[in-house]
Formats: structure tokens, C-alpha cells, sequence
């Protein structure tokens, strides 16, 4: 069966970040396809490769960077969100004068048809938020 | 290309105090292009998106309820308004936004989009959907 | 003390916890989606009986809330009556 | 219907609102605070009176709620069993 | 420099959920050093911080519980949780941890540090304090 | 009359950012002082400089900054929080191996102590959060 997941919070904070990723894992392992994975709202924070959690806790956004390599995942940041919010890559770096990026590997910008994409061509949308 | 959906949108939060209300009705818009189905159902907090009379000007914040009124030009037509979420506020429709669509079946004929439903009859428009978008 | 209540009484527990600490002199801001309470005819006005309250006007003109909307009593402050009070309440509790 | 629920009963409405349109059929998915929901003896577990509930075996670990201490007649499941869930209900909401 | 201030710290949440809880204790550990007179309360959802037996393995969370055991050597003694909040969620002392510190004028005597307060007493108790931290 | 301020929430999902901003200037009309302003828990997301908001939405981060000029505010970062949020700046991108800054002008990191000596040097501390 086919998934699109989406994140409406950034990581630490709550709890929805953590869940999506345990779900999506858990629907990987049992062989379900998942189409996208869309951030928004405070989700877009979950794309930032500048965290430094500490050594004892989990690192959410690796943890999504190494799932998306291993799985050819596609991980859409919204973009009108990560600009409220200042997640940036070269091409958003390059339109807004921005002098630096933070986008984390395995991470895309792109647009809210995304999301209603992902809720047309998958059999479930599943959202984690606040 | 998978068949037409019906899509739901379901408005529970007030506006300005949170981001949700004003990212949701971007989502609609949006999707407004991809030619589904669409409805939107305002309960508990969600009724407030749509009041009248709304001035941000102190707050410094975008005053995005005049973009309620355009759902209608971009076919979003079925507004499900909760009678009970109002009533336990002490809204009436009165209170809300008058939104409207035109229908060129029928010469343009100006048509009402709200529906005023109740909790029971929000659950069975709940059960005809398809995708939930929850925010 | 001063209770500042920025959350919908219909969404969440934090006004039936910030009034059910209420002593002798203390009085209640309403801020951002707090501001809900004090509407007239709604089922959480009853909350707000012989409390002190007051509302930001920010808050409620963005809401699209009247004054005459309000319950009675409520006094409409702005961000410089919102410092105001800060001032003269020793104590302050931000009910999140 | 899957319906999930993730906020503690006493802190949000979700539950409650979640729970008011119940149709037949309906399932109620429990996840991080909204496990507490289930946990016996609460004020909040009668909300759930005729409801087919399901909680997330690793939230309810996380914060210490033995399976013993669930309201009877409710499935613990793993995230396997949460995919599983979603795949067997054709429409699923969060209440946020 | 000021005199020593009533630091009363507010927690009305739930662990693991959010992570108000975790950084809450973060702000009370590191204040310690600065010698005020700290209290905590333990209010609402905030009751269940305290349960034994929290395993946060299967979110791969770190286990923060056990650092609230450490708070009497940081001299935070006076952790009060309020009764009513206990029984509405069906939970008593029997389900949170024991804490306690040891008092070096009594030849490091254990103590309680849990004081088991109604509504009301945690009322009067706030009304005795000087700065609220809440979260 | 002496403040300090703690800021639990980011720029745009919540409005505490906002209600914060406007305390703080009309304190600081009212001729008060403002200790410190302190961003804690996803209140950290306030001060990256890569955000680009929608032109005719007010710029949370801007704002900030420029208040700080104004009025030489002590806008600071938990270094904790920032770390596990990928809010960073020079000295935080040397320690932690990062290739890159976000932090906006006027923001500066540092520890919870800077939060406990506000509440201690100030006459009233004022938490905005969700």
C-alpha cells in the first residue's frame, strides 16, 4: 500500500516528528511503499542539518537523512513554510539573497501541490502534528 | 491518474494564535488546481476562522480572513459549519462570514456555501470523504 | 498575582486551572486565544465569575470580537496597560 | 475510520471531539499523551465507554503505564501494528 | 546583588509528549547553583513527570525519570504535587517516585521531599513565592 | 521597573513570539528596563537569519533585531536548545564541526544560567509561550 506522511512539527519539541518516523520505518518494513514525506508548518524545522543534539539522545534529523538513503525516500520541505522559518537550500540561498544554506542531505524544497499530490496518489495521508 | 477524491479539510483551531488556520487555507488553495473533490468542515475553535470583523492592524499580523470569501471563485463550495461547535461559543451565523459561490450552470446564479450542520450530521459527511487533511 | 491565560478555554484545561488558584486580589489577562473566554454567550464565560479579568484589545479586534461583545466588567487594555499590570501585580504566572 | 489521538484528555478537547463522531465501525488509535486516556481509574477513561481502542505500546512504556494499569478491553499494538491499522481503515483523521 | 528570591518552577505537562518537562528540569538543575530558595510544583499533567517505571526505549528517547532522583543533591527539597490532580488522572504516591534529600544538619538524615498538597494549599503555597517559571 | 522576558515559541506557529515582541517595546516605551530577553525551548527559532517571510507579513526575526539595536537588548539563545534546533553561530559551528551560521544580528548564544540570573536581577519575569 502506498503512504504519504505528513509532519506539521519540528523536532525535539513534540512528540509528532518522532512518531512519523517510527511509523514511516515500521511501514518500510513491512514493505508498503510511502510516496513522500511532506513537512510543514514547524515540520519544516525537521530538515536543518546545523542540530547538535546531545550524545545521549536521538538525532531526528540524521535519523531522516539516513532512512530517506537507505530507502529512496522523498523528503519534501514546504517551501512558503521553510521561509517563514529559514530553512534554506542553494536554489532558496540564490532567490532570497540568503548567504548561507542549512538544508539537511536527502531533504527537498518544494511546493504545497506536493502534498496534495502525495494525498492523490497514495491509498492513506497520515498526519503527525501538534 | 487515480480517480477523483473527496478531500476534507478540518478546521479546529482559532486563527492568529496559531499558524494552522492560515497554512491550511493555503493547502486548500492549492489544491483547489488538482481538480478533486473539496470540502471544508470549521468545528470547535475552527468556527472562529470565519468571523466577521476581524482587524489585525494591532497585532501586526496579515489579515488573511478576506481570503475566505475567494474560496468560491476557486470551487471550494461546500463550507460544513458545525451547529453545536457555534452554539457552545455563542456564535450564530450572523457572526460568521456570508460566503458564497456562482453557479454558471445556472447563469452565475450567486449560491450559498455554508452549510450549517449538525455534530450527527458532520459525522456522516465525515464518513463519506476520503483524505482527511487535519490541522 | 497576575494570571496571564493566552489559550481557548474550549481547547484546552489552562483557565479552569489558572481560576481554580484564584485568591483574594488576584486578576486575569486574557491574551491571544484566551481572549475567547470573556465573549458573551459563550458556554466558558461562566468561568470568569467574580474574577478580575481583563482582555487585550489587540487580541480581541483581531478576533473579530466588539467590545459590546464582551462580558461585563471585562476592562479592554493595550500592550502598555499589559506592562502596566505586570508592574503592579508582585507575581505573575503565565498559564501555557 | 481510524480515529488517532494524540493529546492528553485533560489537557485538549481532542478526545472529546474525536469521540463525538463515533459511527460504527470506528476505531480510536491512543498515541504519545494521549495513552493516558486509557489508563484505569482515570476521570478521562469513561470518554472512551463503547469504543474500540487501540494504544501504542511504546508510548504507554514511556511513561510507565503498566498493561495492567490499561481500562479493560484495550489493544496494545507496536508501530507495525499502527501501519497495520491505517492499511485496514480506508479513512483515517488526526485530531490534532 | 539581590537577596535570595522564591523560585517556584510549574510543571502542568506530560514527559515524552512535548518536551517542555525534560527542559523545564534542565533550567531547575542549572539554577540550583545559583542559591535561591527553589521550590517545584507538579500540577495537571504535570503529575505524571513523577511515574515510576517510565521506559522510553521503544521511542528511542532518552530516559529523563531518573534525573528527578538527583534533585535533592542539587538541594531542591520542596516538590510539592497536588492531590486533586493525582486522583483525577486515578494515580496516588504509590505510583510516582520517592524523593527525597538528605539534611547534613541532622547527620544527613533522608527526608521526604514530596509534599502531598490540595488545590487550595497549592494555592496559598504559590501565593508565597516570588518568580514562576512556567512551562 | 526591570524585566526579563522568556520566549518559549518560534517565529510564525505561535503567536508568543509576537505577544512577547509587543510587550517588550511597549515596556521599553514606558521608559522600563528590559534585563534580558531569553529564547528557550523552540522560542530559539526566533533568531536565525534565514527566514524570508512573505512581504506583507511582518518579519519576527527582523523585528527582533532591529529592537536590539535600538535599545541595545541582551537577546540570548539557550545554547542547549539551539543545539538540538540547528541554531548556530561562529564559536557554536567551530565546536560542533558545522559548515555553516544561521544567528541574526543582535542574538547571541549562551546557558540557562542567563535565564536564572534574569529572573533573579530583574523585578518581574514574564513568560510567553504555547
Amino acid at each position: 500500500m502506498k503512504f504519504t506522511i505528513q509532519v506539521n512539527e519540528g523536532p525535539y519539541q513534540h512528540q509528532a516528528t518522532d512518531s512519523a518516523y517510527l511509523f514511516t520505518k515500521a511501514a518500510l518494513e513491512k514493505g508498503h511503499e510511502i510516496f513522500r514525506v511532506f513537512f510543514y508548518h514547524d515540520g519544516v524545522n525537521n530538515g536543518t542539518r546545523l542540530t547538535t543534539p546531545p550524545q545521549d539522545d536521538r538525532n531526528i534529523v540524521k535519523r531522516w537523512s539516513e532512512l530517506s538513503a537507505e530507502h529512496d525516500l522523498d523528503l519534501v520541505i514546504c517551501v512558503a513554510a521553510a521561509q517563514r522559518r529559514g530553512i534554506v537550500d542553494d536554489g532558496e540561498a540564490e532567490r532570497n539573497g540568503k548567504d548561507a544554506t542549512n538544508i539537511a542531505p536527502g531533504f527537498r524544497i518544494s511546493g504545497l501541490g506536493q502534498l496534495v499530490e502525495g494525498a492523490i496518489q497514495s491509498d492513506r495521508l497520515v498526519v503527525f502534528g501538534d | 491518474m487515480s480517480e477523483i477524491k473527496k478531500f476534507m479539510y478540518v478546521n479546529r483551531r482559532a486563527p492568529y494564535g496559531t499558524i494552522y488556520a492560515w497554512e491550511s487555507l493555503e493547502v486548500v488553495l492549492i489544491g483547489a488546481a488538482f481538480e478533486q473533490d473539496v470540502s471544508m468542515a470549521f468545528i470547535d475553535d475552527g468556527v472562529y476562522q470565519l468571523t466577521k470583523g476581524q482587524d489585525t492592524t494591532g497585532l501586526e499580523m496579515k489579515n488573511f480572513s478576506p481570503t475566505y470569501s475567494a474560496l468560491g471563485d476557486y470551487e471550494v463550495t461546500k463550507i460544513y459549519i458545525e451547529k453545536e461547535s457555534l452554539e457552545e461559543r455563542g456564535l450564530t451565523l450572523e457572526d460568521l462570514q456570508h460566503l458564497t459561490w456562482e453557479d454558471e450552470d445556472e447563469d452565475w446564479a450567486e449560491k450559498d456555501s455554508i452549510k450549517l450542520v449538525s455534530r450527527a450530521e458532520m459525522a456522516q459527511v465525515f464518513a463519506d470523504q476520503d483524505v482527511f487533511f487535519n490541522f | 498575582m497576575l494570571h496571564i491565560v493566552n489559550k481557548s478555554p474550549y481547547d484546552r484545561n489552562s483557565l479552569d486551572t489558572a481560576v481554580s488558584y484564584k485568591v483574594d486580589g488576584d486578576i486575569f489577562l486574557l491574551i491571544e486565544d484566551g481572549v475567547y473566554a470573556a465573549m458573551k454567550g459563550g458556554a466558558a464565560a461562566s468561568k470568569l465569575d467574580g474574577c478580575s479579568v481583563s482582555v487585550l484589545g489587540a487580541d480581541i479586534a483581531a478576533r473579530g470580537i466588539a467590545e459590546d461583545k464582551l462580558i461585563d466588567g471585562v476592562s479592554v487594555i493595550d500592550y502598555a496597560g499589559f506592562v502596566d499590570l505586570v508592574e503592579a501585580n508582585e507575581k505573575v504566572q503565565s498559564w501555557l
